[in-house]
């Protein structure tokens, strides 16, 4: 186990894989010389060479289109955003080149490819660099989306997503990238996508979050401890396809569900999480599934205000007591 | 100290340098090799040279194309016209269904292409008129034909339909129906050849329409910055749906969309396979030295742009004086007055490929439809993927 | 009232609204000498002009950005998309400039402008041609989602429309604009963005469904009414913002909910609305909401294969006798 | 019958010519007007003029520039500088948060360039990097400050910050940041100003890293293929964020973009406030005339790429070189060495523009910060909309 920043997990996540297999390739806007806007590239370029991390022109959509085709002739591309807000104008290369070619093809060709940056908000970016992409991507059949919480997890998943031989999309944070954690250095340490993780366990009402909420949820558990109330924290790691097995058992148990997801909230991930809940397991519920989200609006720039339109603590924690009847 | 004029100019078609000069993709941030922006003469001229590929201009000696080569070379344009005749009276009958854009008219084209690369090896991908290509490269009209008729047995399994024949085996790429977002999938195609340095080149087809998409001009930019072995081939036929090119582009030679990106590029009469099958290798030969570059070639589509469509935005004599330059029929013509055939054998191919496609019709009667299972295959590969209901 | 197609009803709304009101333009790939690629302008160059009356070349970022700069100069522009699969090259433009420009300008601007053409399935057209919109649109704050099931409707919310001063996607057919229906010829015939329709009243089962669904949930709650069920049929017309008070009004009459719904599932408008029934009427759910939605796959061309893709008339018969527990 | 050569080129930038011989923005469906796309040349031989204006070679009173004017003009660039200088500071001490993206270094061009148009009728749209843009079109230092700030009294109500500068009054249309995205929003605003027939033209600005962007392309493309009253600047900074021009495009003189667009374009000098006067001036005229071109302006950025980037991929030489071109010493030079002013009154100028930005951080820090129900105000124009919790 070594302490690392989330950027260097997933760092040694790619430089391991790249080691490993030639037909691995990096690129993406500042990934070489500039060695990432977040410093995530940092001395890959040169440890690999121009041939294998390669910066682009501010052209989204004819380098995500490149990733896919060279995907298509047998490499494996992990193609960086520079941050999902960007990802917009290819979003057509994503919705219908990666997803779908393979399908159209009758399955003649595949696409392990990964494309990854940090996703949602990032302070007072204002509205068009906060947008939290999941619940577009998820959306949509042929892709993966895998959004780890945690260094470790970024490792695992990473590695992961990079020897899937499909299109993953991989979610990181700009807000978490100084973040540090334990993270295995096993030679070869592999999380399985479609996994949800169990963080804590409990049985007073089931707490589902991901990213930046992944704390929130802790802290509200902690709060709820501190109450003499155990809440179940679920970490879906991966966002398609969700383990709602592992979320339907815990409801089961605790009978209660609150959400934190910093998506906008109409037909978004908690939308789905609270549709699968109430079908597989309407019996069990005693409450209502609740859902704390980003405003439904555009993220404003002020201080105050961006402060308010992301999900808070206080809500959520207010919610987890409110669905308990307390 | 600035000049007075400057004279700039791309590297023209004849002599043409591969302009690698740096290990990898990226160029190099060398200061020094750049010239101060503001080192500034009063006047900045361009100018560049578009080469014309002129019809009956090279015969089949010069290609070096024997006798055999060209009577392949017009059965298969033929089995192109003929499936695809057939196509629309199936399409009628409602064996087929969907989209169906026929490539009639344009199968110089393909012909000339596929004679210019190493099918098997190099690497094609075009857009959603992709049934003169397929054919052209090889693909069985069985698979092609079972896959319009959306069955079991069709080279993409029936999930993909007219507009998406893929086959990994001759290197088609697809059949891709979102205009323009194709060619930065055959750059990366290109990408992917230069990377394994496998010596192979891409061909990237597109309409005239998908000029005006964003994603050629980012894919043009990609290629000529990272120097990859790709043919951008515009088949300008005149139309986009019902928009004709001037219509639809500022300036409707679409050849100088090559300027910004440093490239050469041609023009080519599209109704003369050996006027294409010589630009194309021209031009492959380049792509083979990492100089990308494109190719305008004027074709002409006989049919409306699907089936749908009556095509009341041209004219009957349009029409007629474009079938008048019919490329299979100059094939046969110049056939005969060369001496390598005869009118009655070259009618006898025709004959023979008729059967061939009423068989790809049978075959595709027979081929059994897809099991409903097969709704959740080949969406990932990973098998076990938990579908929602 | 007069009997109209689909097509011809949209071109009425738009043909008055554009003799009313110089400032309105319809620009878009085929519209004028083409007369629209599924006819619904015809006429209108001959009539308009081609001042107003404008074709494009295929260049959707390019003229639907040009649209919202014109709606920001004081235009009200009616963008036709050929089909709203072709949206997706436009994404960006819609979700961050449509969307988001009035609110980071503090109000200073406004996008009366509307986004138009056939949305959804409409046969055997493979996977790139057949996506339904809603969901992506409708999880964007900025943006109004409006999808009509008759021609009366679309007559009547098409004019709404193009009179309001924010961004309106309006989601119409390929499948429905030969369907003829009977048309208010009234002067100014507006129906209310944000209100649906109880087309049927009923007590046993509330059904949700617009778009060709709409007729699917027609033709259930024919059968459920031969079996003895009334099911009361609601037509949202809107997706965005939802009436959602309709919904849960009718919820607390019949205690069950179906939804028909032509989205891929995760994460849509059926999930969405489902949140919303269970979280505001929770106490009154008899039976887990249920919902029919194409499959959770790229769409496939082979007849069978798409047949098979798309909602099925007998899964949403059967899911209301399953939540009727009969 | 073909011709064999055939020569073509654009209108030169001198003698410019309004197209339009049609009513409406749509080009009829004319066939006799089409050239037959099969009477080809043996070569097509293009060739374009870029007009370049160099720096020093244009002084004020060929610009008709009063002292006045002149005087404005040195001040409006001194308020440029030291708003930034101060913003810097201020997002240091964490007033500021976001992204801030200085304009320091290239005030000669929004100065020029306000100076070539008709503020508060002519529109301007721009990227990210808008402050010296927005201050020189007359915007309030307070204000823009007080958005910088987060506040209620922000030129957006502080729902846009330093990215999102607008005013509706001055004809500021923003002020975006996804690159390249706001360029097909300036063709539409030039549209409705072709539309009203309003005689107004609409400059729209953006960076080199955004010819990157298909959306130029699809953009530039509208603008030409409808003759509307728009001029396309490229501000050439050399980089976006840390890469240089040269390494992110095929051919690095950006100027050459225009050709496939049929337009004229010019390169201009930067750093010489008289030199970008005189172009934009130029264009500004043609645009009058319904011809829209490409200028491409050669500037440089003094500061990082945003505040977080220390610039390690460029020179300390290379930025002390620049530095030395300076556009406001420049013109204070000029104003000293032409007697039109002297030193002491040109730096007291100096002074009162930086008691000017001191009361504008005053107003901003008392400004209070917006209520927090104004979260749900200016999202629909339409007041009741109902918001999901
Ligand atoms: C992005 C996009 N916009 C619109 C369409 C609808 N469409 C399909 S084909 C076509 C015309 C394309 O013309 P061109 O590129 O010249 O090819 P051709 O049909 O002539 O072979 C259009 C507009 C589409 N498929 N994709
Ligand atoms: C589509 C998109 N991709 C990437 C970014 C991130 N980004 C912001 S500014 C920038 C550089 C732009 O450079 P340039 O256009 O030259 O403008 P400059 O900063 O030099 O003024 C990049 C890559 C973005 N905002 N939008
Ligand atoms: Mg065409
Ligand atoms: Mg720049």
């Amino acid at each position: 186990m070594a302490e690392l920043q989330f950027r260097e997990a997933i760092r040694a996540a790619m430089t391991e894989e790249m080691e490993r297999d030639e037909d691995i390739f990096l690129i993406g806007e500042e990934v070489a010389e500039y060695d990432g806007a977040y410093k995530v590239s940092e001395g890959m370029l040169d440890q690999f060479g121009p041939k294998r991390v390669v910066d682009t022109p501010i052209s989204e959509n004819g380098f995500v289109g490149l990733g896919i085709g060279a995907a298509m002739n047998g490499l494996r591309p992990i193609v960086e955003l520079m941050t999902w807000n960007f990802s917009f104008v290819a979003f057509d290369q994503i919705l219908n080149n990666a997803a779908k070619i393979r399908y159209m093809s009758g399955g003649q060709f595949s696409f392990p490819i990964v494309f990854r940056g940090p996703n949602g908000a990032a302070g007072q970016l204002a509205a068009t660099h906060n947008t939290s992409v999941e619940s577009f991507y998820a959306h949509i059949p042929g892709l993966k989306v895998v959004s780890p919480s945690t260094p470790n997890d970024s490792k695992g998943l990473l590695k992961a997503s990079i020897r899937d031989n499909d299109p993953v999309l991989f979610l990181e944070s700009e807000r978490m990238y100084g973040l540090k954690g334990e993270v295995s250095d096993e030679e070869d340490y592999i999380l399985p996508i479609g996994k949800a993780h169990i963080v804590r366990e409990g049985d007073a009402v089931t707490l589902v979050a991901n990213g930046k909420d992944y704390y929130i949820a802790l802290e509200v558990a902690d709060r709820l401890a501190e109450d003499g109330h155990q809440a179940e924290v679920i970490d879906p790691r991966t966002i398609r396809p969700l383990d709602f097995d592992t979320i339907i058992a815990s409801i089961k148990k605790t009978n209660r569900c609150v959400i934190i997801d910093e998506s906008n909230p109409f037909a978004s991930l908690s939308s789905e999480i609270a549709f699968q809940i109430q079908e597989r397991a309407f019996d069990y519920l005693d409450a209502p599934v609740r859902r704390i989200t980003a405003k439904d609006v555009p993220a404003p720039y002020a201080k105050n205000l961006m402060d308010y339109y992301m999900p808070q603590a206080d809500d959520a924690y207010q919610a987890c007591r409110d669905v308990m009847y307390l | 100290m600035a000049s007075d004029s400057q004279q700039t100019s791309p590297s023209a078609t004849e002599d043409v340098q591969a302009t690698e000069d740096h290990e990898g993709f990226t160029k190099p941030q060398n200061e020094d090799a750049r010239p101060d922006p503001l080192d500034l003469p009063d006047a900045l001229e361009f100018e560049q040279t578009f080469k014309v590929y002129r019809g009956g201009t090279v015969g089949h000696e010069e290609l070096g194309l024997d006798t055999d080569t060209l009577l392949a070379m017009y059965r298969n344009m033929l089995l192109q016209r003929r499936f695809e005749e057939r196509s629309l009276q199936m399409y009628r009958k409602q064996k087929i269904s969907g989209f169906l854009h026929l490539y009639i008219g344009q199968e110089a084209v393909s012909t000339g292409s596929v004679h210019s690369i190493d099918v098997g090896e190099d690497t094609i991908i075009t857009a959603y008129r992709d049934h003169g290509i397929g054919l052209a490269m090889g693909m069985d009209p069985n698979v092609c034909m079972a896959e319009l008729f959306g069955k079991k047995d069709g080279c993409s399994k029936g999930k993909g339909g007219s507009m998406h024949f893929f086959s990994k085996e001759k290197r088609l790429f697809g059949g891709h129906g979102i205009v323009g977002q194709h060619i930065p999938v055959g750059t990366g195609i290109a990408f992917a050849h230069k990377y394994r340095g496998d010596g192979k080149v891409c061909l990237t087809f597109f309409g005239d329409g998908a000029v005006g998409q964003g994603a050629m001009h980012e894919a043009a930019n990609l290629a000529g910055l990272y120097d990859l072995p790709i043919v951008f081939v515009i088949e300008n036929n005149e139309y986009a749906m019902g928009t004709a090119v001037h219509r639809a582009f500022a300036d409707p030679d679409l050849c100088k969309q090559a300027v910004p990106y440093g490239m050469p590029a041609s023009i080519v009469d599209g109704m003369d396979v050996f006027s294409v099958t010589k630009a194309m290798r021209d031009h492959v030969a380049m792509a083979r030295e990492n100089q990308p570059s494109f190719v305008e070639v004027r074709t002409y589509r006989y049919q409306g742009h699907s089936v749908s469509d009556p095509a009341n935005y041209r004219t009957k004599d349009e029409l007629e004086q474009k079938k008048g330059e019919d490329a299979i029929i100059r094939l046969k013509s110049y056939l005969v007055q060369h001496e390598l055939s005869t009118n009655e054998a070259l009618d006898d191919i025709d004959e023979e490929v008729k059967q061939q496609v009423l068989d790809a019709i049978d075959f595709a009667e027979n081929s059994p439809l897809p099991d409903l299972e097969a709704i959740y295959e080949d969406v990932y590969s990973q098998k076990d993927y938990p579908f929602l209901a």
